[in-house]
């Protein structure tokens, strides 16, 4: 295994000798590795993710408190964006090949190229307190740029006072994060829409008498959705992606800004579990999307 | 399914769709496995005899032997079970190692040929013996891939790279360093590895390839060696040909013209060189009715009419030389005005060249025209067979009847009375028993092999109806009879009128000719049905054959049906 | 739209000479529709620019990649001499930012091939043989795909303590090649089903045939298109790397530079070219790409066009 | 009394990237209440466009250029959409040629038949429901499965929910395009039988589109051969079918085999359908025609009256005698 961890735990140096001898045998580094791992797998079994080598706290308590965040700033901007672009991939394709298409199609593609990090920077840099724009426009607003609330709040307490700071808190993590992944959504929502403008249904539901806007109701988006939901489904790893982005960026200290540091430090245990729990993620995401589909489509059936 | 085509012929298969027409077709090009049973090619009549006889006998030893014999000289899906052989074996085992090989040392000898060329001679010496392994696995591919001129060109460039090569670079390295120490090559293979990481990646991903290339190659394989050997089918496949359904699906947009029609020869090994193909290839342009060839050769077929795109389909069947064409609905995907050319074309070369066609299609009037003799199928098997005049002119089973009936006819003037069959096909998995036609047939009676649960399932409507109101239940017993409880009714009052019913009501409600006897039994009445089978296509006139029970055998009660 | 008049041949045609023609006209008249079409033209003259800003660094940068501008100190304000500043090394910005569009063209072309060969290859094995290796190859893609990529790369790229550009090449590349693999497994999947393979089988070809001269060939454009847009997400792989340190260290890139920006807080300082120009050459190489891309799957795939 | 429908000159183009595509030129016909009017062609003959463009549904790139279509006295080309809107489905209904495309897979077939009553009739769900019901058992299809949906149906069933689904609103005028194309002829038959019973009963005008003289030959009082957007002859079934006098009617009615008749060969007619992006100059078919002499590449035949009721437009016709050295073409029939 590259890396000696213990280095990045102890400092080099001589008088620390007795401690670094204590701190490898305790985590067991002086096995054999593949008695390390075989006791590493026994530990699993027991749902015993072992120990952070950085601050000796059992792993999952760690991630799991960061968990929670991640959850909130990956679940806010699943949702705004995912609504966001569903409605904006539906309006071009109705209006296909007129100028809002051709604006948001543009638009969409040069977002999507965009690094989710530089994104981040750019708005932390526009929203920050004294920001250039400021200095512009008077109204200009500032918003925090770091953290999950206010350090002088700490500790967390359920009261409106936190609730609107952590609210303030998220809103730039989440608008980079949405910002990143809306065009992504919002172009497979288009070409997956005017796949079905062109079936025969849709001529049928249009002879039938219906308005453009019941025809898009009733009978595309219906249509239209299944695809969709597998699709983002597999792009929860490309979602998870960015969060870890925006998390460094912003100092949003959840499993992203966790994995940097434990990547810093060598924590092993720790970035296991994160592996896991990023796997996790996506196979909890696709087995809702089979459910959802077979709520959606009929010709679905469980086998 | 016994059928026989002769030589010259056009032989049209024809029935509904999922009748199993296609399927048949196929099962003569051996795209599809046919379940049971022989398909024959170019049989003397003398053999068919034995064949014939020895088939009447399946259980004595020597017709077994003789059925074998018959087999074994003209059957297309004949099959001998070879054993694994120890060489095959061996080859299995030599292909692992390859693989494992090719992904464990060529990263690491490709990493260190590129970080060091001139350090040392083993690196590339080592990538040397890495493709004369990859070339030799090719070159022992079996006989039906490739072909002796490439086998020993491959076999050459092996024992290029596995000695010449080797030897070649080791002088050139030691003239130009002057070194002459000992080489540890375990060090030196694995000094990459160990060094880095990143071939050790690579070398997991070609390890996966390699494996999966190399179950898939020796999977594949295996399933060719069984039966036939390749060389033997061709000769089969040379002689028998597909045009297919639909000329837009069935040639591949990448391919142009030329490459469509001479990919045959070139697959079969057929054409020496390329005057021949070319030629080969403007003959069978010009066959149908492609002129001038030159004008065609490099065309894509998107840049084709519908009809030229047919033509060259039929053309890529005809470059080997054919005798045998199978024509699965040529036509249907076309124009009217275009079809009748297609039609002519393969008219056409069928006296030009001797062909016989068995034409598959769901057109009757298509079948009246062109046909030589017909085979109408239901539900995967023939009901009526004969010459055209025979079959479309006179037909005996009722659903041949019945179809003729209902199509169309461009003359407003000719018009029939149409005989319109009730409710669709069954599904082809669950056939209907005694004769599979019965459900729909308007003529069924009672032989026709009426299941207790069609019978039941009328009288439970009729009782929906109002009629038999004093019944109880109808239940379907193990024994085949239906079993009906007494309800408001006695059980004798309930046997009259359900006497009274088949008596009156059997033509309206054909099920109901199914009961045999009607009888009370303890509480209940029990209705014992007629025993049926399933008929069998028998010879009813010279070439004609017909499977159904009113015409092949007399009719005890109903109807007397007469064509 | 273009046509391409139907070359007329007579004589002996050889098949290399059948193949040449064939494959002549194909590209020109793929090149004619490029040419009309004005969202691929749009991404390429991007392209062009990058590439010859690429190819051309040594030319037009006036200081090398790592190279300090005499007699001005580290973090100097823009100026005619170093249009973009100096960073903390006292390095010029300008020249750093061209230096970098090398590693990131470079960097993403090289492991989108990579990615887009194993996907390839895993794709057309998977989904033609089918069966239990089907199976095998897909549940591993799942596992593949199913583990977030930048976590795997990071993973893989801290393990890697060193990576030199072989690494992170191979690192992007054998991360990203899942998506190609399931693509091209539901395309081999539908052309598998045409009745031009079936036809293929009736003449008597051999599986490789099929899979080398119908398959291949008709997936083909697919492939293509899909691995110009690798090419974009391989770019913004990179420039993530770089970002977090973990990318090439003995090379500039685009990535870095930000990440350096970001840390001196070139903002604040009054250095915006510090931090946006560097991103903005990510996002405009990117849009280059997925333009050129997006136009070219709409040339060769033409959903609506067939028949 | 006007006709039902009336259209008039009805020419219609698309726009698409290879060129102008001139789908429709000209199409005049007119269809009387409870009358059947049968529309025959080969493919891109403009069949399936002209009953798009009755029902104003042209796709976005598709535009009629010029010529009107009077609906019960009612112009429609002018209309408004949303008055259009309420024409469609209550008075005019249309039945697609695939079935299966054309039944949204993820409703249940009963709320789709229902769909237009509570659209059109502002009935509630329930009730409009239960029409659905009766409308399927009118087409015979038990009521029980109202709640199925479209992949649960076979081919031939899923064209009778189609039929049923027409005539929710009790339409003056059912189009139906290609209604029994690609089902089996057992299914065909009984799907033009109960079209045609459905006629009766109900006192419909049917446009019928096929691209098969047979099926029309059997169901329509008035048939309109297309070619190439064009109209060749219009004329009653029976004299057009038993007396063709365009040329290109002659070798379309030739090139049906006719169980019933003779076993010969049927006829073809040469080359090729021409493109509509740059159609033969003066009479479309003068390519493929037997008959075709110099005026007939340079100037265009108009539609005229032959007789009664019976139209063509060909040169051959009126002005025969002008053509010296030349016979009268006889029906090949």
């Amino acid at each position: 295994m590259p890396g000696d961890p213990s280095l990045s735990i102890i400092p080099r140096d001589p008088k620390f000798r007795g401690l670094r001898d204590y701190m490898i045998s305790f985590f067991g580094l002086d096995r054999p590795q593949w008695e390390q791992f075989v006791i590493y797998l026994q530990r699993l079994f027991t749902l015993d993710w072992g120990l952070s080598y950085q601050d000796h706290r059992p792993v999952a308590d760690i991630l799991l408190h960061d968990l929670g965040w991640t959850l909130l700033l990956v679940g806010t901007s699943t949702i705004l964006t995912v609504l966001i672009g569903i409605a904006i991939g539906a309006y071009s394709a109705i209006r296909r090949g007129k100028p809002f298409d051709f604006v948001s199609t543009g638009i969409g593609i040069f977002l999507y190229g965009m690094p989710i990090f530089w994104l981040g920077l750019v708005l932390q840099s526009a929203f920050r307190k004294n920001s250039v724009f400021q200095g512009w426009i008077p109204w200009w607003p500032a918003l925090p740029t770091s953290g999950y609330y206010d350090d002088r709040l700490i500790p967390w307490n359920w009261d409106i006072l936190h609730v609107a700071d952590a609210f303030l808190h998220l809103l730039l993590p989440a608008l980079t994060l949405s910002l990143g992944t809306l065009a992504g959504i919002s172009l497979v929502m288009r070409n997956s829409l005017i796949d079905v403008m062109t079936e025969d249904f849709v001529t049928t539901a249009r002879a039938k008498g219906l308005s453009p806007r019941q025809v898009l109701r009733r009978h595309i988006l219906p249509n239209g959705m299944p695809p969709m939901v597998s699709l983002i489904a597999l792009d929860i790893a490309f979602i998870l992606g960015g969060a870890y982005q925006v998390e460094v960026i912003f100092r949003y200290q959840g499993i992203g800004f966790r994995t940097i540091e434990a990547i810093g430090s060598l924590d092993y245990p720790l970035l296991q579990f994160i592996i896991v729990i990023g796997g996790a993620a996506v196979v909890i995401a696709n087995l809702l999307a089979d459910f959802l589909l077979l709520w959606l489509d009929p010709r679905i059936k469980i086998s | 399914m016994d059928l026989d085509i002769r030589r010259g012929e056009v032989f049209c298969l024809v029935g509904e769709s999922g009748c199993g027409k296609t399927s048949t077709g196929k099962a003569i090009l051996k795209l599809v496995e046919a379940t049971d049973g022989d398909i024959l090619l170019e049989m003397p009549q003398e053999d068919a005899r034995t064949y014939d006889e020895a088939r009447t006998r399946p259980d004595d030893p020597r017709s077994r032997e003789a059925l074998d014999g018959v087999r074994r000289k003209y059957s297309v899906t004949w099959k001998e079970n070879l054993p694994w052989a120890a060489g095959q074996i061996l080859i299995f085992v030599l292909a692992i190692l390859a693989a494992t090989f090719l992904a464990i040392f060529v990263p690491s000898l490709a990493l260190g040929v590129l970080r060091d060329p001139f350090a040392s001679p083993w690196p590339i010496i080592g990538f040397c013996l890495s493709i004369g392994l990859i070339l030799g696995s090719v070159g022992s591919l079996p006989p039906t891939r490739i072909s002796r001129r490439t086998r020993v060109i491959v076999a050459l460039l092996t024992l290029g790279s596995v000695v010449i090569a080797p030897v070649a670079v080791l002088f050139i390295h030691r003239a130009l360093t002057g070194d002459t120490s000992r080489f540890e090559v375990g060090a030196a293979m694995a000094s990459p590895w160990a060094e880095d990481p990143a071939a050790m990646i690579l070398g997991l991903g070609l390890a996966v390839s390699a494996a999966g290339g190399a179950c898939a190659l020796l999977l594949d394989w295996r399933e060719r060696s069984e039966g036939l050997t390749g060389i033997r089918m061709r000769s089969i496949r040379r002689r028998l040909q597909l045009i297919f359904q639909d000329p837009y699906e069935s040639l591949n947009p990448k391919q142009s013209v030329y490459e469509i029609i001479s990919e045959p020869l070139a697959v079969n090994r057929i054409s020496r060189n390329p005057e021949e193909t070319s030629a080969s290839v403007r003959e069978a342009l010009s066959d149908v009715g492609l002129r001038p060839p030159e004008e065609f050769i490099f065309r894509f077929p998107h840049e084709l009419s519908g009809g030229q795109r047919q033509r060259v389909s039929i053309a890529a069947a005809l470059v080997l030389q054919p005798d045998f064409i199978v024509a699965d609905e040529p036509v249907s995907m076309l124009d009217v005005s275009i079809r009748t050319e297609i039609l002519d074309v393969m008219m056409e070369l069928r006296s030009r060249r001797d062909l016989t066609y068995l034409f598959i299609t769901h057109d009757l009037s298509l079948a009246w025209v062109i046909a030589d003799r017909i085979a109408v199928m239901y539900l995967g098997k023939i009901v009526e067979l004969g010459t055209t005049e025979q079959v479309i002119g006179h037909p005996m089973h009722p659903y041949t009847k019945a179809l003729i009936s209902v199509v169309p006819s461009p003359d407003p003037r000719h018009k029939v009375e149409r005989i319109i069959l009730k409710g669709e096909r069954p599904d082809p998995v669950d056939i209907p028993s005694g004769c599979r036609f019965h459900p729909r047939c308007p003529l069924a009676f009672e032989r026709c092999g009426w299941a207790a649960e069609e019978v039941a399932d009328q009288l439970r409507s009729l009782k929906a109806d109002g009629l038999l109101a004093g019944a109880g239940d109808f239940e379907v017993s193990e024994a085949g009879t239906v079993r009906v409880s007494v309800g408001s009714l006695s059980a004798d009052a309930l046997v009259m009128e359900l006497n009274a019913l088949l008596s009156e009501r059997r033509d309206a409600y054909l099920p109901l000719k199914g009961i045999a006897e009607v009888r009370a039994a303890n509480g209940a009445i029990e209705l014992s049905l007629h025993e049926s089978s399933e008929p069998p296509l028998l010879e009813i006139e010279p070439g004609n054959f017909v499977a159904c029970h009113l015409v092949t055998q007399p009719a005890p009660i109903g109807p007397s049906v007469t064509a | 739209m273009g046509t391409v008049e139907v070359v007329k041949v007579g004589g002996v045609i050889s098949p290399f000479r059948a193949r040449a023609i064939v494959v002549g006209r194909r590209m020109q008249d793929i090149g004619l529709q490029v040419f009309h079409n004005k969202t691929a033209m749009a991404g390429l003259i991007i392209l062009i620019f990058f590439t010859v800003l690429a190819v051309a660094a040594p030319l037009i940068a006036p200081y090398g990649p790592l190279s300090a501008v005499p007699d001005v100190g580290p973090l100097t304000l823009p100026a005619p001499g170093h249009p973009f500043g100096t960073n903390q090394f006292g390095y010029d910005i300008y020249s750093q930012v061209i230096w970098g569009t090398q590693i990131s063209l470079l960097v993403g072309v090289l492991a989108a091939a990579v990615a887009s060969v194993i996907g390839t290859a895993v794709g057309l094995v998977s989904g033609f043989v089918g069966g239990w290796i089907d199976e095998v190859i897909m549940r591993f893609n799942d596992v593949v795909l199913s583990i977030p990529w930048l976590v795997l790369m990071i993973v893989i790229a801290a393990r890697l303590n060193y990576l030199d550009l072989v690494g992170i090449i191979l690192v992007i590349g054998l991360t990203g090649w899942s998506v190609t693999a399931r693509v091209v497994r539901s395309q081999v999947l539908s052309l598998k089903e045409r009745m031009f393979v079936e036809r293929g089988r009736m003449i008597g070809s051999s599986n490789t045939h099929i899979l080398l001269r119908h398959i291949f060939p008709n997936a083909f454009p697919l492939i293509f298109a899909n691995t110009i847009l690798t090419v974009a997400v391989s770019i913004l792989s990179e420039s993530v790397l770089a970002f977090l340190n973990l990318s090439v260290k003995s090379n500039v890139s685009w990535g870095r530079i930000i990440a350096e920006a970001y840390q001196h807080d070139a903002l604040t300082i009054g250095m915006a070219e510090w931090l946006i120009v560097p991103g903005l050459c990510i996002v405009f190489l990117v849009f280059g790409f997925y333009l050129f891309g997006y136009a070219l799957d709409e040339i060769l795939n033409p959903r609506l066009r067939r028949r | 009394m006007a006709a039902l429908l009336e259209v008039r000159d009805l020419t219609i183009e698309f726009t698409t990237k290879a060129g102008i595509v001139h789908a429709v030129e000209g199409a005049s016909f007119d269809v009387e209440r409870g009358e059947a009017l049968g529309l025959a062609g080969e493919s891109g003959c403009g069949k399936t466009t002209t009953a798009l463009a009755l029902m104003r549904l042209l796709p976005y790139n598709g535009r009629i250029v010029r010529g009107s279509i009077s609906f019960a006295g009612r112009s429609l080309v002018p209309l408004e959409e949303a008055s259009m809107r309420a024409i469609r489905w209550k008075e005019m209904s249309i039945v697609f040629q695939g079935a299966m495309n054309s039944l949204n897979p993820v409703q249940r077939v009963g709320r789709q038949i229902a769909e237009p009553i509570i659209l059109h009739e502002d009935a509630d769900s329930d009730v409009a429901l239960k029409r659905a019901g009766d409308l399927l058992e009118l087409v015979g299809i038990s009521r029980n499965r109202l709640n199925d949906y479209p992949h649960e149906f076979s081919g031939g069933m899923r064209q009778r929910v189609m039929i049923a689904m027409a005539l929710a609103c009790d339409p003056k005028l059912v189009i139906a395009d290609e209604p029994v194309t690609a089902l089996d002829v057992m299914i065909q038959a009984q799907i033009l039988d109960l079209l045609e019973r459905l006629r009766r009963e109900l006192d419909l005008a049917m446009i019928l589109i096929s691209h098969d003289l047979s099926v029309l030959a059997d169901t329509c009082e008035q048939v309109t051969i297309m070619y190439a957007g064009k109209t060749m002859e219009s004329g009653k079934t029976m004299d057009l079918f038993t007396d063709p006098k365009h040329p290109y009617t002659q070798g379309l009615v030739g090139a049906f085999p006719d169980i019933r008749g003779p076993r010969n060969m049927p006829e073809a007619i040469p080359g090729d359908v021409p493109s509509l992006i740059s159609p033969p100059s003066g009479c479309v078919f003068h390519p493929r025609c037997k008959f075709a002499f110099d005026r007939c590449s340079n100037a265009e035949p108009e539609l005229s009256e032959l007789a009664p009721g019976r139209r063509a437009a060909c040169f051959l016709y009126p002005e025969v005698t002008e053509v010296p050295g030349r016979s009268m073409p006889i029906a090949t029939r």
